[in-house]
């Protein structure tokens, strides 16, 4: 781990004096992206906790071009770029869509899903913070089950989190990839090779949120960590259908322990309300998929 | 009509302090009462700015206060940042949490200027949330000292009315010491009146 | 020498676009529309169009590339009707805010609920505070002639156009269209120049968050607030007025062809009682005029080719001396009047005239109005007038409203 | 906050340009404060460049891979993952206001 820091570009893409808050997650995940994909990038974003980021006019923190568009149509944004880009046949950019569960799992899948069926050249990203976390804390369908938000501030999140990956699995797409700013070296790796690859990638970005969460400003690390000890967040990524753990999820496969998730759990404010059948259902979960995972490793 | 700015910091509970004064002026018979956010984002430690109103009769304008009659400070680093004067009417009062007196805080123009050492009642009174002492209820002591617009009792009242029956009580312990440990230095010319000068 | 074709307007439309040779199309089918789209993807794919052909998944994701690569440099195209246009209605806003020059053809069509297939205004009448321009077309040659002069209007003031022709009545119809030749067109028609570009040699973040108040700069500008910054828009649309007219008239002279720029007459010298109207529409009226003058009526009509901005002045000067007007639209908001209606008597409010103006709503959902039925409209209302019993509000025309069951 | 600016504001349309500080002096935002005791920083002790934890994991990017290592407090938002996460233990956080000491 030590030695590699020194092989990261240590340009930083975000000046600071960001509107982002204390301890973001997002923040920290997105400084590591931009140093992966470098100047030849052009962006585009939602109305979203990264648009707050980008900052508001005149002036933006970020060194990167970056198209704001509306919370449906990131990926339809990106469609335009691509062919943009290539009409005025500028080919060496990297063209990238970025944001959060919200707009990426509930109101735009649907121009994200045609971009991906239609092999798009550019990558897709997704921090996802688990709720509306610009707006408050509003539960999204990336919402853990018995999380408290918002909207769910009583009975906490009913149903299960959407498990997205696997939808965007469906696509059949040259590179999927899952990363946690908690380990900024294997999310950085992965930007590298991504922007190596052609046609649709499709990047996760496990992204803790203090003041959505509920957790000390101080523990952003710590809380990221506790999710791929426990499995309820498991590095990997999926080149042209060939499932491979990394980072510390792949110690972990291969000799580690996974710790109960109540560690995780019991960590963050928002669960606090989170009954004892539904920590039972998510541990089941945890296990269940992470057999899967296993499986998938050794075929 | 009687215009109050409420100065702070994301956190420090600017918001919730600017309802509580309206919700105790209702009850002290108020016939219009307002108060209001500065809409927009707000960030833990940022600086915030919310209103109160407080009038005779029904209040009808929601536009923004362009200089308020009374500037209540949650935090005194924001003297340096916020152009807190700037929007504070000649003659307007003033009402600091800091541990210096009035005269330290080098204030010049025509005000009323007070302080109170809010944060040392709240730590003292052990009233700590999310590791921040709290500091916007016990400027509401403070308030009701230099302006005599609402009583201590129907503070206590509004403070029911935004909080369980106990933290109400603790609140309203640092709201009576804030009150009695408030130092004011009024503008030269004229002695602060308590009456409130006919509508205009 | 003149190349003129037998053209449906979709075909008329499509021969258009490729002449302005755009750089992206993305475009999803919908009826009447479809043509238009299935043509371009032949012209693509055969080689005879360069341009990126994007087959999005929906409408709202149709405008999202054309502006984002419009935002890269790309000249763009697109194209819709019905509630395809109101699904794009939140994208409209954005490009304009933007300010983008996308061109969009909208083959008007009813809009949901119930189902219409069929014709009408509806659809982008809906649409007229989205900040756009919008041509009505009465016939092909206008389709293809204001397509060309469409990109040279956007493109110069920074403003998204729509031109609209009526859905079947126009889209499926042949008629003879004089092709205008290619290299005439490129010389009409200057490369599209972005003002701002995302690109990573200046990088910016455009369309960010606005305060509601100015803010400075580092240089020290005082940087616009968001009202500031709508403002531009408002101003733009204001010199879209006379460089409308100035991209007609240099047509008319490249081209030889005259379609009046913002709006155009016909018989409109003497007439007392003026028809007007967008669309194909308006064209049916001038029929119903030659009916009429035959009569004895002095009929005539000011047909309206750019309904935003809305031509004030032009109507005011076209009025003058008519002492009844019809105005014809196909739609209404409801629980007032029709569109054209309302801004046709603002206008004259804003005169010394004082003329009746009868709201006629005609042809929803692709109800065949008949050059005889609008006369047989001007006669009653002539002889109403004559009496002094005009009824203005409002004539749904060819359509039983049972009103004649309540007397 | 309207300055007389000799300036107008010609852009079409809304397009901000890269600048530090856009939400202002962040490190004013702070309740607590990163202090750092060279005599335990790695970095200081071993005088070449080595674990730089505080770097990989600041949000802000605010942290120098300098030796010493140095913060820039104008925009630190006093997150506190630094003290958090430093292996020997070398970042404390302090109260604002109160010395460095």
């Amino acid at each position: 781990m030590q030695n590699n820091i020194f092989k990261i570009n240590e340009t930083e893409y975000i000046l600071p004096g960001s509107r982002a808050c204390q301890g973001c997650g997002l923040t920290l995940a997105y400084r590591y992206m931009l140093k992966a994909l470098r100047e030849n990038t052009v962006l585009t974003i939602p109305a979203s906790c990264l648009c707050v980021l980008h900052g508001l006019y005149p002036i933006t923190p970020v060194t990167v071009p970056c198209l704001n568009t509306t919370f449906a149509s990131t990926a339809a944004s990106a469609s335009g770029i691509a062919a943009g880009l290539a009409a005025m046949n500028k080919s060496d950019i990297t063209v990238v869509a970025m944001a959060g569960d919200g707009s990426t799992y509930d109101m735009g899948i649907q121009a994200l899903s045609g971009a991906a069926e239609r092999n798009t050249d550019f990558i897709y990203v997704c921090y996802d913070n688990e709720g509306y976390m610009n707006t408050g804390t509003q539960r999204s369908s990336a919402t853990p089950m018995g999380a408290l938000t918002s909207t769910t501030p009583i009975l906490t999140k009913e149903h299960t989190k959407k498990d997205f990956v696997r939808i965007m699995e469906a696509h059949e797409l040259p590179y999927l990839a899952t990363t946690s700013p908690s380990y900024p070296i294997d999310l950085y790796d992965k930007f590298v090779k991504a922007k190596r690859i052609k046609g649709t990638r499709y990047m996760h970005i496990y992204s803790p949120c203090p003041p959505g969460w509920l957790f000390n400003t101080k523990d952003t690390i710590r809380i990221g960590q506790l999710a791929v000890e426990t499995g309820i967040v498991v590095l990997f990524e999926i080149e042209d259908g060939k499932f491979r753990f990394t980072g510390r999820s792949k110690t972990l496969a291969e000799r580690g322990k996974r710790q109960p998730v109540v560690n995780y759990v019991s960590r963050q404010g928002r669960f606090r309300r989170m009954s004892i059948e539904q920590l039972n259902r998510l541990q089941a979960w945890v296990d269940s998929r992470w057999a899967d995972y296993l499986d998938r490793a050794e075929s | 009509m009687k215009e109050i700015l409420w100065h702070g910091r994301g956190g420090q509970g600017v918001v919730l302090a600017a309802q509580i004064l309206a919700e105790a002026a209702y009850i002290q018979g108020y016939g219009g009462v307002m108060s209001a956010p500065t809409f927009g984002p707000e960030r833990r430690g940022a600086p915030v700015v919310a209103s109160t109103r407080i009038s005779r009769e029904a209040i009808r304008t929601v536009a923004q206060i362009e200089k308020g009659d009374v500037a209540v400070v949650l935090d005194a680093s924001l003297l340096g940042i916020v152009d807190i004067l700037g929007r504070l009417k000649e003659g307007g009062a003033l009402i600091v949490n800091t541990p210096l007196p009035p005269e330290a805080l080098g204030i010049d123009g025509s005000y009323d200027v007070a302080t109170v050492n809010a944060t040392d009642i709240a730590v003292s009174n052990r009233l700590i949330l999310g590791g921040l002492p709290v500091v916007n209820t016990p400027m509401l002591g403070a308030f009701s000292r230099v302006t005599g617009l609402v009583t201590l009792e129907n503070i206590e009242k509004g403070l029911k009315r935004k909080m369980p029956a106990d933290a109400a009580r603790t609140n309203f312990a640092v709201v009576q010491s804030a009150c009695e440990q408030t130092v004011i230095q009024p503008k030269e010319e004229k002695t602060h009146g308590t009456e409130e000068p006919e509508e205009r | 020498m003149a190349d003129v074709r037998i053209l449906t307007g979709n075909e008329a439309a499509a021969m258009g676009v490729k002449l302005c040779r755009p750089g992206v199309v993305a475009a999803y089918p919908i009826t009447p529309q479809s043509q238009l789209a299935e043509i371009l993807s032949r012209y693509v794919e055969g080689g005879e169009m360069r341009a990126e052909y994007v087959r999005v998944e929906g409408e709202h994701s149709a405008l999202t590339v054309c502006i984002s690569a419009s935002t890269v440099g790309a000249r763009t195209f697109t194209a819709t009707s019905s509630n395809g246009l109101l699904y794009m209605h939140e994208q409209l806003h954005w490009a304009a805010g933007s300010r983008l020059p996308v061109v969009m053809c909208v083959v008007n069509r009813g809009v949901g609920a119930p189902w219409s297939i069929f014709n009408d205004q509806q659809d982008s009448l809906a649409q007229r505070d989205t900040g756009w321009i919008q041509f009505y077309c009465r016939n092909n040659q206008e389709i293809i002639d204001t397509l060309i002069q469409a990109y040279r209007i956007a493109e110069s003031l920074y403003i998204p156009v729509m031109v609209c022709y009526d859905g079947f009545v126009l889209s499926h119809t042949m008629m003879p269209v004089d092709i205008p030749d290619g290299d005439m067109v490129r010389g009409f028609l200057p490369p599209y120049k972005a003002h701002t570009i995302l690109s990573p040699e200046a990088p910016r973040t455009i369309n960010s968050v606005l305060f509601p108040w100015r803010r400075p700069d580092p240089e020290g500008v005082l940087r616009d607030g968001y009202m500031e910054m709508r403002y531009k828009l408002e101003a733009a649309m204001k010199k879209a007025l006379p460089a409308i007219q100035e991209a007609n008239d240099d047509f008319a002279r490249i081209f030889g062809r005259d379609h009046g720029g913002l709006i155009w007459t016909y018989r409109s010298e003497g007439a007392e009682l003026l028809f007007s109207g967008i669309g194909s529409i308006a064209n049916e009226a001038t029929v119903a005029a030659d009916l009429l003058r035959d009569e004895g009526i002095p009929a005539g009509v000011l047909g309206v080719r750019v309904y935003r901005p809305f031509p004030r002045q032009r109507v005011i000067e076209a009025t003058q001396g008519a002492r009844a007007v019809m105005v014809l639209q196909k739609g209404t908001s409801y629980g007032y009047e029709g569109c054209l209606t309302s801004d046709f008597k603002a206008s004259l409010y804003e005169s010394t005239l004082r003329v009746p103006v009868v709201d006629v709503v005609a042809g929803l959902g692709g109800r065949d109005v008949k050059a005889r039925e609008i006369a047989d409209a001007g006669k009653r209302a002539w002889k109403e007038l004559e009496e002094g019993k005009l009824k203005t509000h409002s004539l749904w025309l060819n359509c039983y409203t049972g009103e004649d069951d309540a007397e | 906050m309207e300055q007389k600016s000799l300036k107008k504001d010609r852009n079409v349309s809304a397009l901000c340009v890269p600048a530090k500080g856009e939400a202002g002096r962040t490190g004013d935002w702070r309740d607590l404060k990163p202090v750092i005791d060279h005599t335990k920083c790695i970095p200081s002790v071993k005088n070449r460049p080595a674990c730089y934890l505080c770097w990989l994991y600041c949000p802000e990017g605010v942290v120098k891979m300098t030796i010493p290592v140095e913060i820039d407090m104008d925009y630190c938002k006093g997150c506190g993952i630094c003290a958090e996460e430093c292996p020997p233990n070398a970042i404390r956080m302090v109260r604002e206001g109160e010395s460095d000491g």
